[in-house]
C-alpha cells in the first residue's frame, strides 16, 4: 500500500488489488479506482502535456470535466483509443495506459520548446504568420503545425468491439444521481411513474460519494445511499443506469444517453456491447447535474499538483487517496475549507488556507485553528514553482486592493476553488434561456422550452440538505406533471456543511500583466493574456473570443474555462458578464465514441442489402454483384477464366442467338385498382391509357411536375379497373409515394387504390429466339402464339405449375417474356427454367448484358441516359406523350421557353470511326477539337458498350441539337487521344423490330 | 472617408509585438456605428458579404460601404461549415465560377495579409456504384475540357493517398475508385471571415454587428431606398442581400419572393488527434464528408434534415447515420470520439445552384442559394457580386446564375447531374 | 431462408412460412360492406384488429387493412370480394409473399424490439398492431400478448431485421 | 428527433415514421395550360420559407400512409398543430 492511500477509507475495494501500467511502468490500484485515483495513490500527478505549449500537466479534477489527464488506453485487437479521461476510466487488471502529446517521453518533451517561445505564439499567431514564402505553407509550415497539434495518437486498427442502441420511453428521466437526482428518482419512482435515473459515474450518489460527515435521516450518507440504491433497484418501474452520460437533449424531450458497458471490465463477455446509445423519450425530464467547481486563474496555476479542492475531497473520501504530502488551499468559497479539514483529519498536513475574502464565517477559522491550519484571509497566490510537480507557491496579502510582498510556502499540492458553476449544458441544448444571478455570479436556468425541471446544484443550491429536498420536490413535480400522485418526503440532514462563497476568476497579483502566465483553458493553453489580446484586437463578441483564442474548444468544452474566460473577457470589454453572454453549449455533453453513435450500423448491418428470391442461386453460381439503390443485383456471371468483357459478350451472344434468363425481380411493381384507375394514370403518366385494352400493356413515361423524366416502366391492364404498373428498381418507392401524394392531396375524388407488389412477385425475364419454345410447354391457361398473345400482352396463367402473371415484353429487342410468380416460388421456377432451358441453350445474364442489349435497341435507362434535366423530347420519347390529353403531370413545364429550345441536348447514337474503340461513359463531345481550353462542349456519352451482335462499339449520347446532326462527325478529346464518332440513330440493332416475334 | 491603418501581419511584426507585450496590435476591425447613408449596404457579414465589401473597395473604389450583421460577423454558415474547397463541378457555368474562386483562394492569404490557411491537400470523391463511376467520369472529362483539374484514381491509389480508407471489396459500399482534385482542399473558416473583415475595414468599409436588418425600404418608384435595422433606418441606393439561410425572410420585405428553402445542415468534430487524415474525402452515396483540421480534430459533415428550419439544431438520426458511414469507410475511427456537433441553416434552390445577381427591384442585389456548398466560392461570389453591384450589371461569370432561369427552365442542375452536396 | 435457430437467446424467434395475406383498400364509407363480406366487423381505427375463425383484420390506415387467413379459406375470401367489387369498388390484393413474419416471444420480447423500434411499445396493447419502423425498415408490428409479438417485414428486408434481432438477442442473453 | 401527432392515427409518434412533404396549401392549378410562365414558376418553385409558423405537409409514411398538414414553428422546430389533408388552413394558431 502506497503512502498516499489511506487503508480502509473510501468506497474502493481495499482487498481487491488491480495491476495496471502507465507509460510502461507497472502500478497497483484497487477495484473501483479510476485511473486518476490509482495514479494519485501511487504519487503520480504528472500525466500529460498540454496542447500548444506542451507544458507538464497533472490531474485537476475527478470527473468528466478533466482537461489535463488524458491518456491513451489500449487493450489489444484494435481496442486502442486516444484522449481517455483518466478521471473516468476505471482501472482493471491489465489496463495499459500511456501519456500523450510528448516526445520522446512525458518527463522530457522536445515539444516544450513551444513553451519557451510562448511570447511569439499568442492567440491567433498563425493568422499573422506563415504567409511567406507562399509555397512554404503547404510544404513546411502546415505540416509542422499539424505535427505539433492534436493530442493522442489515433487508432490504427479497426475496432474489434461492437455497439448497441435502445429506445426507451418513460415518465420521468432524471439526469444525474447526486443527492438531488437520487431524491427526485426516489420520489417519482415511489409514485409509480416509469423512471430512468442516469449518472455518468460508476456509482450513483454524486456528492454523497465523497461526503462521509453528513448524516441523512440519521444515517451516514453511505448508508442512506445504499438504502436508496437498494430501493431504486427494487422498484420495477425504475431503471438505474450508472456509467451513463446524458450527452444531448434533443427535440421534444428526447435525451441521448451513452452507456459505457465493458470499458471497466478486465475480460468483457463476447456478446456484450462495449457501449450503448439510449434514445430516451421522457414525458418529464429532471436535470440534476450538480455544479462544477471553478478553477482559479493565477500565474503558474497549471503545474502538476494544482488541483480543484472538490476533486481532492472526492479522492480522499471516495477513493481513500491523499492528493499529496503538504497541501495548501486557495479559495474564495467555503467548500474548500471543508476539504482542508477532511484532509487534515485524515493526516495530511495543510500548510495554509488562503482565502481571497476579507471576512468569512468565523466557524471556519475556528475549525481551522485546532487542526493547526494557518488561515490567511485577504490573501492571494501570485506564483508557483516546480517543473514536473509543484514545489512552492508565493502567497501575498491583499490590502485595499493592493498586493503586498510575497511569502514562499513549500507544498507539493495546491487545492483551489473559485466557487461553483451550475451545470446547465443539457438545459442549454434545448435553447432554454439562462438568467444571470448577480449574487452567485453565475447563470441559472430561466425560460424553458421543454418539459424539464432543474434540481439541486444545477440551480445554484448549495448543501446536501438543500439538494435532497429540492430533488424530492422537483421529483414530485415531475411525476405529477406526468400524471402521477407524488409527495416529496422531507429529508433532513445533520452535519451538512453548507456554505457560501464569492466567485473570483483571476486572483489579484503583483505581477505585470505581461509577465503572468495564468491559464484559463488548461488543455488549449489559453491564458488570461490571450483573452485580453483577443478583446484588444477587436473581438468583442464572446464567440469571437472563443474562436480566436480557442478557449472552451478543447475536449472539456470549457467546463472549467468558460466562466473564467467570460469574466476576464467581460472585464476587458467593459461590459457586465450577462451582456457578453456565454458561448453555445452543444452536444455531446462529454466526448462520445463514434461507435456509440453508429450503434448496430456496423459491418453486415451497416445498411440494408436487399436480395431477390433468386439471389442465392446467383451467389452460388459465381455472380458478380452490383449495388443498385438498396438492392444487390447480379451484374454478370463469369465462367472460370472469363473477365467481365468475355462474360458479357457470351451472355449477349446467347441471348441474341438462343435464350437468356434474367432476374428482374427488383423492378418496382404497383397495382392500381379502382373505377378511376385509367383516369388516374392518364393524369399521371404522359401516355394515353383509355384505349389500352385489358390484357395489353404499354410503355409508360412519368415526369416530374418540372417536365423532366422521372421514371418509366411497362404498364399492363389486367382488367377494366386494374393495372399492373412497373417502375425502375431505384424509383419504386419514390413513384409510389408520388402517386399517393397526387391521389390523396390533389385528386382525392378519384376512386383508386394503390398497392405495392414489388416484393410479392419474383420476376424472371426470358429473352431470345428460343424464349417461347422454352416457355410454351410450361404454360397453362394461355396460348403463347403471336395471335393469341402478341408482343405487349399480359395474362394471369400458370407457369410450371405456379400461379403466374405473364407479360410478353422485351427490353432487349428479342422475343421476350416476363414471368411473375409469387416470390416464394421464384427460385424454384428459375431452376426449372434453367433445367428445361438446357435444351434451348439457355444462359443466365446479369444487369450489364441487359444494359448492352437494350442499348443496341436504343432503349433508355432512366438515371443513366437521363439525369434529371432531360425531357421526353430530349430522349426521343415524344411519341410517348398523349397529344390529345389536356393535362398530365409535367405537361405545362414542357412549354417553358428553355424546354422548347431546338438546340437542347437530344439523345442520339454514336458510332466511333474506329469500331474497336469503346468510348468512356461520361466522355464529352466537341465539334471542334482544336479549340483552346476551356473548350466548348456540346454533349456527353451516356451509355457505351461493346456490341457483340454488331461486332463493334456503340454508344448513346446527349448532344446539343443532336437530331439535326445525323451523320456529323464529332470529337471526344480524351486525356491523351481524341476519338472521332459519327452521330447516328439510337437504334443500332434490328431497327424494324422483326426479332420481337421470331 | 475614414480609413483605418491596418497593421501589417508578418512573422516580423509578430516578433516586434511580442517584445512589447502585444500591446500595439490595432483592432482587426473597429466596431462601427451605422452612418445615416451609404453608397452600398450589404446585409450579412458572412464570408460572402464581407468579401463583396472588400472587393467593392479594392477593385471598384467604392468604400462608402456598410456590412450590416445581425449577430457577430462570420457567425452564420461561414463559421460552421466543413471548409471543403473544390471546383470540379460539372456544368461550364459552375466550373467557371468555382474555379475563379480557387484562383482567388490561391494567394488570398497574401492578398488579405491574413493567413486563411488555404491548404490544397486534395479532395477525393468516392465512387461506390457503377452509377457513381459514370457520373464522376462525366465530371472528370468535363472538368478537363474546362481546364479544371480532376482525375480518376483507382481504389489502390485512393488508399495510398488516404491510408485509413477501407477499400475492401466486401464493404457494403465498396470503393470502386474516386475523383481526385489535387488543387482542392480546405481553408480556415473563421480566418476567411476575419481576414476579409479586417481588409475591408482597412479600406474604409463599416462593419456593423449586432444589428439585424428588419426590412428593405423601397421608394415610390420601386427602387431601393435603404434598410430598416434595429439601429434605425439607413439610406442606400444599392443594397445587396447576402444572408444565406435568412435571405428569403429579408427579400420578402422588399416584395421579392425567392425559390429558396432553408434546411438544417449538421457537422461535427472529433477530439483532436495526431495527423492521420491527409486529404478531404467525400462520399455522396452515404452522405459523409471528412477531413482533419490543422488543430487535429476530424471535421465531419452530414446531410440536410428533411424539414425546413431556422433552429441551427438538426436531428440525431442523421448524425448517427453519418457517423456510421464514416466508421464504415474508416473502421479505425470507431473508437474516436465526437467532441461537438452543431447545425447551420442552408438556403437551397430547386436546382441546387446559387442565385447571384440583380433582382426585379432596382438597386437590390441578391447572393444566396449556396446551400450546402458555398464556402468554397466565398472569394468568387464576393468578387463577382462586387462587380455586379458596382456596374449594376453582372460579371460574365455570375451572369448565368439569375433568377430568370426558374421561369425559363434554364436550370443549372448540378444536383440532378450528380446528387452532389458540398 | 429456413427457420434459423438462435443460441443463447433471451427471446425465442421464429420465422413463419408464407400464408394468405391481403391488402384491402376501401373507402371508409363502404367499410360495412366489406365487413359483411368478410363476416367480421372491420375496425376503423388504425391499430385495432378483429378476428373470426382463421380471419384476422388489422386496420393500418383510414382506408387500409391487412387481412390474414389460412390456405383453406383464401379462395373464399377472394371470391367474396370479387363479388363485392361491382357493387362496391375497392382493392383487394394478395400479398402473401410480399412480407415474411417473424414471431418473438418471451418476457424480454418488448425489450428486444426496443433495440431498434422507436415506438413506445407499452402503447401497443396486446391484441393490437401497427405499421412502424424497425431500424430503417418499415414493418407491421402485431402484439399478441404481453410477451408475444409478430413482425411482418418485406421479404428482402428480412435478413437485415433478422440479423439485428439476433445480435440484440445475444446481447440480451449476455445480460449487460 | 421530432414527435409528430398524426391526425389520422390520433397519436403522437416518432419522426422516423414520417416524411416531410414540403409547404402546404399549394394546390396544383386546375388548368396549368392557362398559366403564364411566371405563374407556373411560382407554383413550381416559389416557397414561403417562413421563419416562424410554417404550414407544411407531412406523410405518416411508415404508419397509416396519410399525407396531412401541420403548422410548425421553424425557429423552435415545435409543432403547433396538425390537421387532415383537405381541411382549410386554420385561421388562428395555438400559443
Ligand atoms: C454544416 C455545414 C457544412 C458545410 N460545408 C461546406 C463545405 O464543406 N464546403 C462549402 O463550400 N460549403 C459548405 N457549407 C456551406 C457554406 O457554409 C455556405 O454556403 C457559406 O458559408 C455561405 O456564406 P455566406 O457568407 O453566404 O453566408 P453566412 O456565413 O451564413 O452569412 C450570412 C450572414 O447574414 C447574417 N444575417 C442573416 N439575416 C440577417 C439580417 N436580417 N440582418 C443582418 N444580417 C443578417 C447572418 O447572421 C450571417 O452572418 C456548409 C454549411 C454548413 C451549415
Ligand atoms: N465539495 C463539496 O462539498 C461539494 C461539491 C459538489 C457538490 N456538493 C454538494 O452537492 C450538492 C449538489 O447535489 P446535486 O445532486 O445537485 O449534484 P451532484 O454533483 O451531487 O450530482 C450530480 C450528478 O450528476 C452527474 N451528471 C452530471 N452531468 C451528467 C450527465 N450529463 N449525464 C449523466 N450524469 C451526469 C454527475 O456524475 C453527478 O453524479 C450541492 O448542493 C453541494 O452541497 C458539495
Ligand atoms: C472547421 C471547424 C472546426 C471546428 N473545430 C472545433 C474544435 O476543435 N473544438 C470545438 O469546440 N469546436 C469546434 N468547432 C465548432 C465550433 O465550436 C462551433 O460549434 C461552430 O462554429 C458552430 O457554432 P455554435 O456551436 O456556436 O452555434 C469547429 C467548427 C468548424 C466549422
Ligand atoms: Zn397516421
Amino acid at each position: 500500500m502506497s503512502a498516499f492511500r489511506i487503508p480502509g477509507k473510501g468506497r474502493v475495494c481495499h482487498d481487491k488489488p488491480v495491476r495496471f501500467t502507465f507509460d510502461g511502468k507497472q502500478y497497483q490500484g484497487l477495484e473501483a479506482d479510476t485511473l486518476a485515483s490509482a495514479l494519485l495513490a501511487n504519487g503520480v500527478h504528472l500525466v500529460g502535456r498540454s496542447f500548444k505549449y506542451h507544458r507538464p500537466r497533472g490531474i485537476v479534477s475527478a470527473g468528466s470535466e478533466e482537461p489535463n489527464a488524458l491518456v491513451g488506453v489500449s487493450r489489444g485487437g484494435g481496442r486502442e483509443e486516444p484522449n481517455t479521461r483518466a478521471t473516468l476510466q476505471e482501472v482493471y487488471e491489465g489496463l495499459t495506459a500511456i501519456s500523450q502529446n510528448r516526445w520522446p517521453c512525458l518527463h522530457f518533451d522536445a515539444g516544450a520548446t513551444a513553451d519557451v517561445l510562448h511570447r511569439f505564439l499568442p492567440a491567433g499567431f498563425y493568422y499573422k504568420t506563415f504567409m511567406w514564402p507562399k509555397r512554404f505553407w503547404d510544404r513546411l509550415y502546415e505540416p509542422l503545425i499539424r505535427r505539433a497539434a492534436g493530442l493522442g495518437v489515433p487508432p490504427s486498427e479497426p475496432d474489434a468491439d461492437h455497439y448497441a442502441s435502445r429506445y426507451a420511453h418513460c415518465d420521468v428521466l432524471v439526469v444525474g444521481a447526486g443527492p438531488a437526482g437520487t431524491a427526485a428518482a426516489l420520489t417519482a419512482g415511489r409514485s409509480g411513474a416509469q423512471v430512468i435515473l442516469a449518472d455518468e459515474q460508476a456509482e450513483i450518489g454524486g456528492a454523497l460519494l465523497a461526503d462521509d460527515k453528513v448524516q441523512i435521516e440519521d444515517q451516514t450518507a453511505a448508508d442512506w445511499l445504499s438504502a436508496a440504491q437498494a430501493e431504486l433497484a427494487a422498484l420495477p418501474n425504475v431503471r438505474l443506469l450508472a456509467r451513463t452520460t446524458a450527452i444531448g437533449y434533443y427535440h421534444q424531450n428526447m435525451v441521448g444517453l451513452a452507456q459505457r458497458i465493458t470499458d471497466h471490465l478486465a475480460s468483457p463477455p463476447a456478446d456484450a456491447p462495449r457501449e450503448r446509445m439510449w434514445r430516451v423519450r421522457a414525458a418529464q425530464v429532471v436535470l440534476a447535474q450538480g455544479a462544477i467547481e471553478r478553477p482559479l486563474v493565477f500565474h503558474g496555476n497549471d503545474r502538476p499538483g494544482v488541483m480543484l479542492a472538490g476533486a481532492a475531497q472526492i479522492y480522499l473520501n471516495r477513493y481513500g487517496v491523499k492528493p499529496g504530502k503538504t497541501v495548501v488551499v486557495v479559495t474564495s468559497h467555503d467548500s474548500a475549507w471543508h476539504t482542508a479539514f477532511d484532509l487534515a483529519d485524515a493526516g495530511t498536513p495543510i500548510a495554509a488556507i488562503i482565502d481571497t475574502r476579507p471576512a468569512i464565517d468565523p466557524a471556519l477559522t475556528e475549525a481551522a485553528a485546532p487542526r493547526g491550519i494557518e488561515a490567511l484571509l485577504s490573501h492571494t497566490v501570485t506564483a508557483t514553482s516546480g517543473r514536473l510537480r509543484l514545489r512552492s507557491i508565493h502567497v501575498n496579502a491583499v490590502t485595499d486592493g493592493k498586493v503586498g510582498g510575497a511569502r514562499l510556502i513549500l507544498c507539493d499540492t495546491l487545492l483551489m476553488s473559485g466557487g461553483w458553476t451550475p451545470s446547465l449544458h443539457l438545459f442549454s441544448h434545448t435553447q432554454g434561456k439562462l438568467a444571470w444571478d448577480e449574487a452567485s455570479q453565475s447563470f441559472l436556468p430561466d425560460l424553458k422550452t421543454e418539459a424539464c425541471h432543474i434540481a439541486g446544484g444545477g440551480r445554484g443550491l448549495w448543501g446536501i440538505e438543500n439538494a435532497l429536498q429540492d430533488g424530492a420536490k422537483v421529483g414530485a413535480e415531475a411525476a405529477m406533471a406526468a400524471g402521477f400522485n407524488a409527495t416529496a418526503p422531507a429529508l433532513t440532514t445533520q452535519n451538512d456543511r453548507s456554505g457560501a462563497g464569492i466567485i473570483i476568476a483571476e486572483l489579484p497579483t503583483d505581477r505585470g500583466p505581461q509577465s503572468t502566465r495564468s491559464f484559463v483553458d488548461l488543455q488549449n493553453d489559453v491564458t488570461s493574456k490571450d483573452i485580453r489580446l483577443a478583446v484588444h484586437e477587436g473581438m468583442h463578441s464572446i464567440e469571437h473570443v472563443k474562436r480566436y483564442t480557442t478557449s472552451g474548444m478543447a475536449t472539456d468544452q470549457g467546463k472549467l474555462a468558460n466562466m473564467n474566460g467570460l469574466a476576464i473577457a467581460a472585464a476587458a470589454i467593459g461590459k457586465p458578464p450577462p451582456q457578453v453572454g456565454l458561448t453555445t453549449f452543444r452536444p455531446p455533453y462529454t466526448p462520445t465514441t463514434f461507435g456509440t453513435f453508429a450503434g448496430y450500423h456496423q459491418d453486415d448491418t451497416f445498411d440494408i442489402t436487399r436480395k431477390t428470391p433468386i439471389d442465392p442461386w446467383a451467389a452460388d453460381n459465381g455472380a458478380v454483384f452490383e449495388p443498385v439503390s438498396l438492392w444487390r443485383r447480379a451484374w454478370y456471371f463469369p465462367k472460370p477464366g472469363e473477365d467481365m468483357h468475355a462474360a458479357v459478350a457470351r451472355e449477349c451472344r446467347a441471348t441474341r442467338n438462343a435464350v437468356g434468363i434474367f432476374d428482374a425481380s427488383t423492378l418496382g411493381k404497383i397495382e392500381v385498382v379502382g373505377p378511376d384507375a385509367v383516369e388516374f394514370l392518364n393524369r399521371l403518366y404522359t401516355n394515353p391509357w383509355t384505349k389500352l385494352a385489358p390484357g395489353r400493356c404499354r410503355y409508360g413515361l412519368l415526369l416530374g411536375e418540372d417536365g423532366y423524366i422521372l421514371d418509366d416502366g411497362v404498364i399492363g391492364r389486367l382488367s377494366e379497373d386494374r393495372f399492373h404498373v412497373t417502375t425502375t428498381t431505384g424509383g419504386a418507392a419514390r413513384v409510389l409515394n408520388m402517386m399517393e401524394d397526387y391521389l390523396q392531396t390533389e385528386w382525392p375524388d378519384l376512386r383508386v387504390w394503390l398497392t405495392s407488389v414489388t416484393e410479392q412477385w419474383a420476376t424472371i425475364a426470358l429473352n431470345g429466339p428460343n424464349a417461347r419454345k422454352l416457355l410454351e410447354p410450361l404454360v397453362e391457361g394461355q396460348d403463347l402464339s403471336d395471335e393469341a398473345f402478341p408482343h405487349m400482352s399480359l395474362a394471369d396463367c400458370t407457369v410450371a405449375g405456379f400461379p403466374a402473371r405473364l407479360f410478353r415484353v422485351s427490353f432487349t429487342g428479342e422475343m421476350g417474356f416476363e414471368v411473375n410468380v409469387p416470390a416464394r416460388h421464384g427460385l424454384a421456377l428459375w431452376q426449372r427454367l434453367l433445367g428445361e432451358g438446357e435444351a434451348h441453350d439457355i444462359c443466365p445474364y446479369g444487369t450489364e448484358t441487359m444494359h448492352v442489349l437494350r442499348a443496341e435497341k436504343g432503349f433508355i435507362v432512366v438515371g443513366q441516359d437521363t439525369d434529371g434535366t432531360v425531357t421526353p423530347g430530349d430522349a426521343n420519347l415524344g411519341w410517348a406523350i398523349g397529344k390529345r390529353k389536356p393535362d398530365f403531370v409535367g405537361k405545362r413545364s414542357l412549354a417553358r421557353p428553355d424546354l422548347v429550345d431546338p438546340n437542347r441536348k437530344q439523345l442520339v447514337g454514336l458510332l466511333t470511326d474506329d469500331p474497336k474503340v469503346v468510348l468512356e461513359e461520361g466522355a464529352q463531345l466537341v465539334d471542334d477539337p482544336n479549340r483552346p481550353i476551356p473548350m466548348q462542349m456540346i454533349g456527353h456519352v451516356t451509355s457505351s458498350y461493346w456490341s457483340e451482335a454488331l461486332g463493334r462499339s456503340i454508344a448513346l449520347a446527349l448532344v446539343e441539337g443532336g437530331r439535326m446532326r445525323m451523320g456529323e462527325t464529332l470529337y471526344l478529346p480524351m486525356a491523351s487521344i481524341t476519338h472521332t464518332a459519327k452521330v447516328s440513330r439510337t437504334v443500332f440493332y434490328d431497327p424494324d423490330g422483326q426479332r420481337l416475334s421470331m | 472617408m475614414k480609413v483605418q491603418a491596418m497593421a501589417h501581419f508578418s512573422a516580423f511584426s509578430l516578433l516586434r509585438n511580442a517584445l512589447t507585450g502585444h500591446k500595439h496590435w490595432p483592432a482587426q476591425w473597429p466596431d462601427a456605428l451605422p452612418k445615416a447613408e451609404y453608397d452600398v449596404i450589404i446585409v450579412g457579414a458572412g464570408g460572402h458579404g464581407l468579401a463583396a465589401a472588400y472587393y467593392l473597395a479594392k477593385e471598384h473604389g467604392i468604400t462608402n460601404v456598410a456590412v450590416i450583421e445581425k449577430g457577430w460577423l462570420g457567425g452564420g454558415n461561414t463559421g460552421r461549415n466543413t471548409t471543403i474547397v473544390r471546383s470540379n463541378y460539372l456544368y461550364d457555368e459552375s466550373a467557371r465560377l468555382y474555379d475563379h474562386a480557387i484562383d482567388l483562394w490561391d494567394g488570398l492569404s497574401q492578398d488579405l495579409n491574413y493567413n486563411v490557411m488555404f491548404s490544397q491537400r486534395g479532395v477525393m470523391m468516392l465512387a461506390h456504384t457503377v452509377h457513381d463511376v459514370q457520373s464522376f467520369q462525366r465530371h472528370i472529362h468535363s472538368n478537363r475540357l474546362n481546364g479544371v483539374d480532376n482525375t480518376w484514381v483507382t481504389p489502390q491509389q485512393a488508399k495510398e493517398i488516404c491510408p485509413p480508407l477501407n477499400i475492401s471489396t466486401d464493404a457494403r459500399y465498396p470503393v470502386l475508385g474516386a475523383a481526385w482534385q489535387q488543387r482542392a482542399g480546405t481553408a480556415r473558416h473563421d480566418a476567411v471571415a476575419w481576414g476579409y473583415a479586417r481588409a475591408a475595414a482597412a479600406r474604409g468599409v463599416d462593419i456593423v454587428q449586432n444589428c439585424p436588418v428588419t426590412a428593405i425600404r423601397r421608394g415610390p418608384d420601386g427602387a431601393v431606398e435603404g434598410v430598416e435595422t434595429a439601429k434605425g433606418f439607413i439610406k442606400a441606393k444599392k443594397v445587396a442581400v447576402s444572408a444565406a439561410g435568412h435571405t428569403s425572410v429579408i427579400m420578402e420585405t422588399a416584395g421579392v419572393r425567392l425559390p429558396l428553402e432553408s434546411f438544417p445542415l449538421q457537422a461535427l468534430v472529433s477530439e483532436p488527434v495526431k495527423p492521420i487524415f491527409p486529404c478531404v474525402v467525400m462520399s455522396n452515396t452515404v452522405h459523409a464528408y471528412i477531413s482533419q483540421s490543422d488543430k487535429g480534430e476530424l471535421v465531419i459533415g452530414s446531410g440536410t434534415d428533411q424539414y425546413t428550419s431556422y433552429s441551427q439544431r438538426g436531428g440525431l438520426p442523421l448524425i448517427e447515420h453519418t457517423v456510421a458511414a464514416i466508421c464504415e469507410m474508416f473502421p479505425v475511427f470507431r473508437r474516436m470520439r465526437m467532441l461537438r456537433k452543431w447545425g447551420g441553416i442552408v438556403d437551397v434552390t430547386p436546382d441546387r445552384s446559387a442565385i447571384l445577381g440583380k433582382t426585379p427591384v432596382q438597386g437590390l442585389y441578391v447572393n444566396c442559394g449556396w446551400g450546402t456548398g458555398g464556402f468554397k466560392v466565398t472569394p468568387g461570389a464576393g468578387h463577382t457580386l462586387a462587380h455586379t453591384i458596382a456596374r449594376d450589371d453582372p460579371h460574365p461569370i455570375n451572369a448565368p446564375f439569375t433568377l430568370e432561369r426558374f421561369t425559363t427552365g434554364r436550370l443549372i442542375d448540378e444536383a440532378a447531374a450528380a446528387a452532389v452536396a458540398h | 431462408m429456413t427457420t434459423p435457430m438462435t443460441t443463447a437467446s433471451a427471446v425465442s424467434l421464429s420465422l413463419l412460412p408464407e400464408f394468405p395475406r391481403y391488402s384491402l383498400r376501401i373507402d371508409p364509407a363502404d367499410v360495412s360492406a366489406a365487413s359483411e363480406v368478410l363476416g367480421l366487423e372491420l375496425p376503423t381505427r388504425p391499430g385495432q384488429r378483429a378476428a373470426t375463425g382463421s380471419r384476422l383484420a388489422l386496420c393500418l390506415g383510414p382506408d387500409e387493412w391487412v387481412l390474414y387467413t389460412d390456405e383453406a379459406d383464401a379462395q373464399a375470401v377472394e371470391a367474396a370480394f370479387a363479388a363485392l367489387y361491382p357493387v362496391t369498388p375497392h382493392s383487394l390484393i394478395a400479398i402473401s409473399d410480399r412480407e415474411r413474419t417473424i414471431t418473438l416471444s418471451g418476457p424480454q420480447a418488448a425489450e428486444l424490439l426496443s433495440t431498434s423500434c422507436p415506438r413506445d411499445l407499452t402503447a401497443i396493447a396486446p391484441g393490437t398492431g401497427t405499421r412502424t419502423v424497425f431500424d430503417t425498415v418499415q414493418i407491421v408490428l402485431l402484439r399478441d400478448s404481453e410477451s408475444d409479438f409478430r413482425i411482418e417485414v418485406g421479404r428482402s428486408f428480412l435478413p437485415h431485421v433478422w440479423a439485428l434481432l439476433e445480435r440484440a438477442n445475444r446481447e440480451l442473453a449476455a445480460g449487460l | 428527433m421530432l414527435l409528430i401527432h398524426c391526425p389520422y392515427c390520433e397519436a403522437t409518434l416518432p419522426e422516423l415514421e414520417f416524411t416531410y412533404a414540403g409547404e402546404a396549401h399549394i394546390a396544383r392549378p386546375a388548368d396549368p395550360s392557362t398559366m403564364s410562365d411566371e405563374q407556373w414558376r411560382d407554383f413550381l418553385f416559389i416557397r414561403t420559407n417562413a421563419r416562424g409558423p410554417h404550414f407544411e405537409r407531412w406523410r405518416h409514411a411508415h404508419g397509416c400512409g396519410r399525407f396531412f398538414n401541420a403548422v410548425r414553428d421553424t425557429v423552435s422546430d415545435k409543432f403547433l398543430l396538425t390537421y387532415k389533408a383537405g381541411e382549410p388552413k386554420p385561421e388562428s394558431l395555438p400559443e
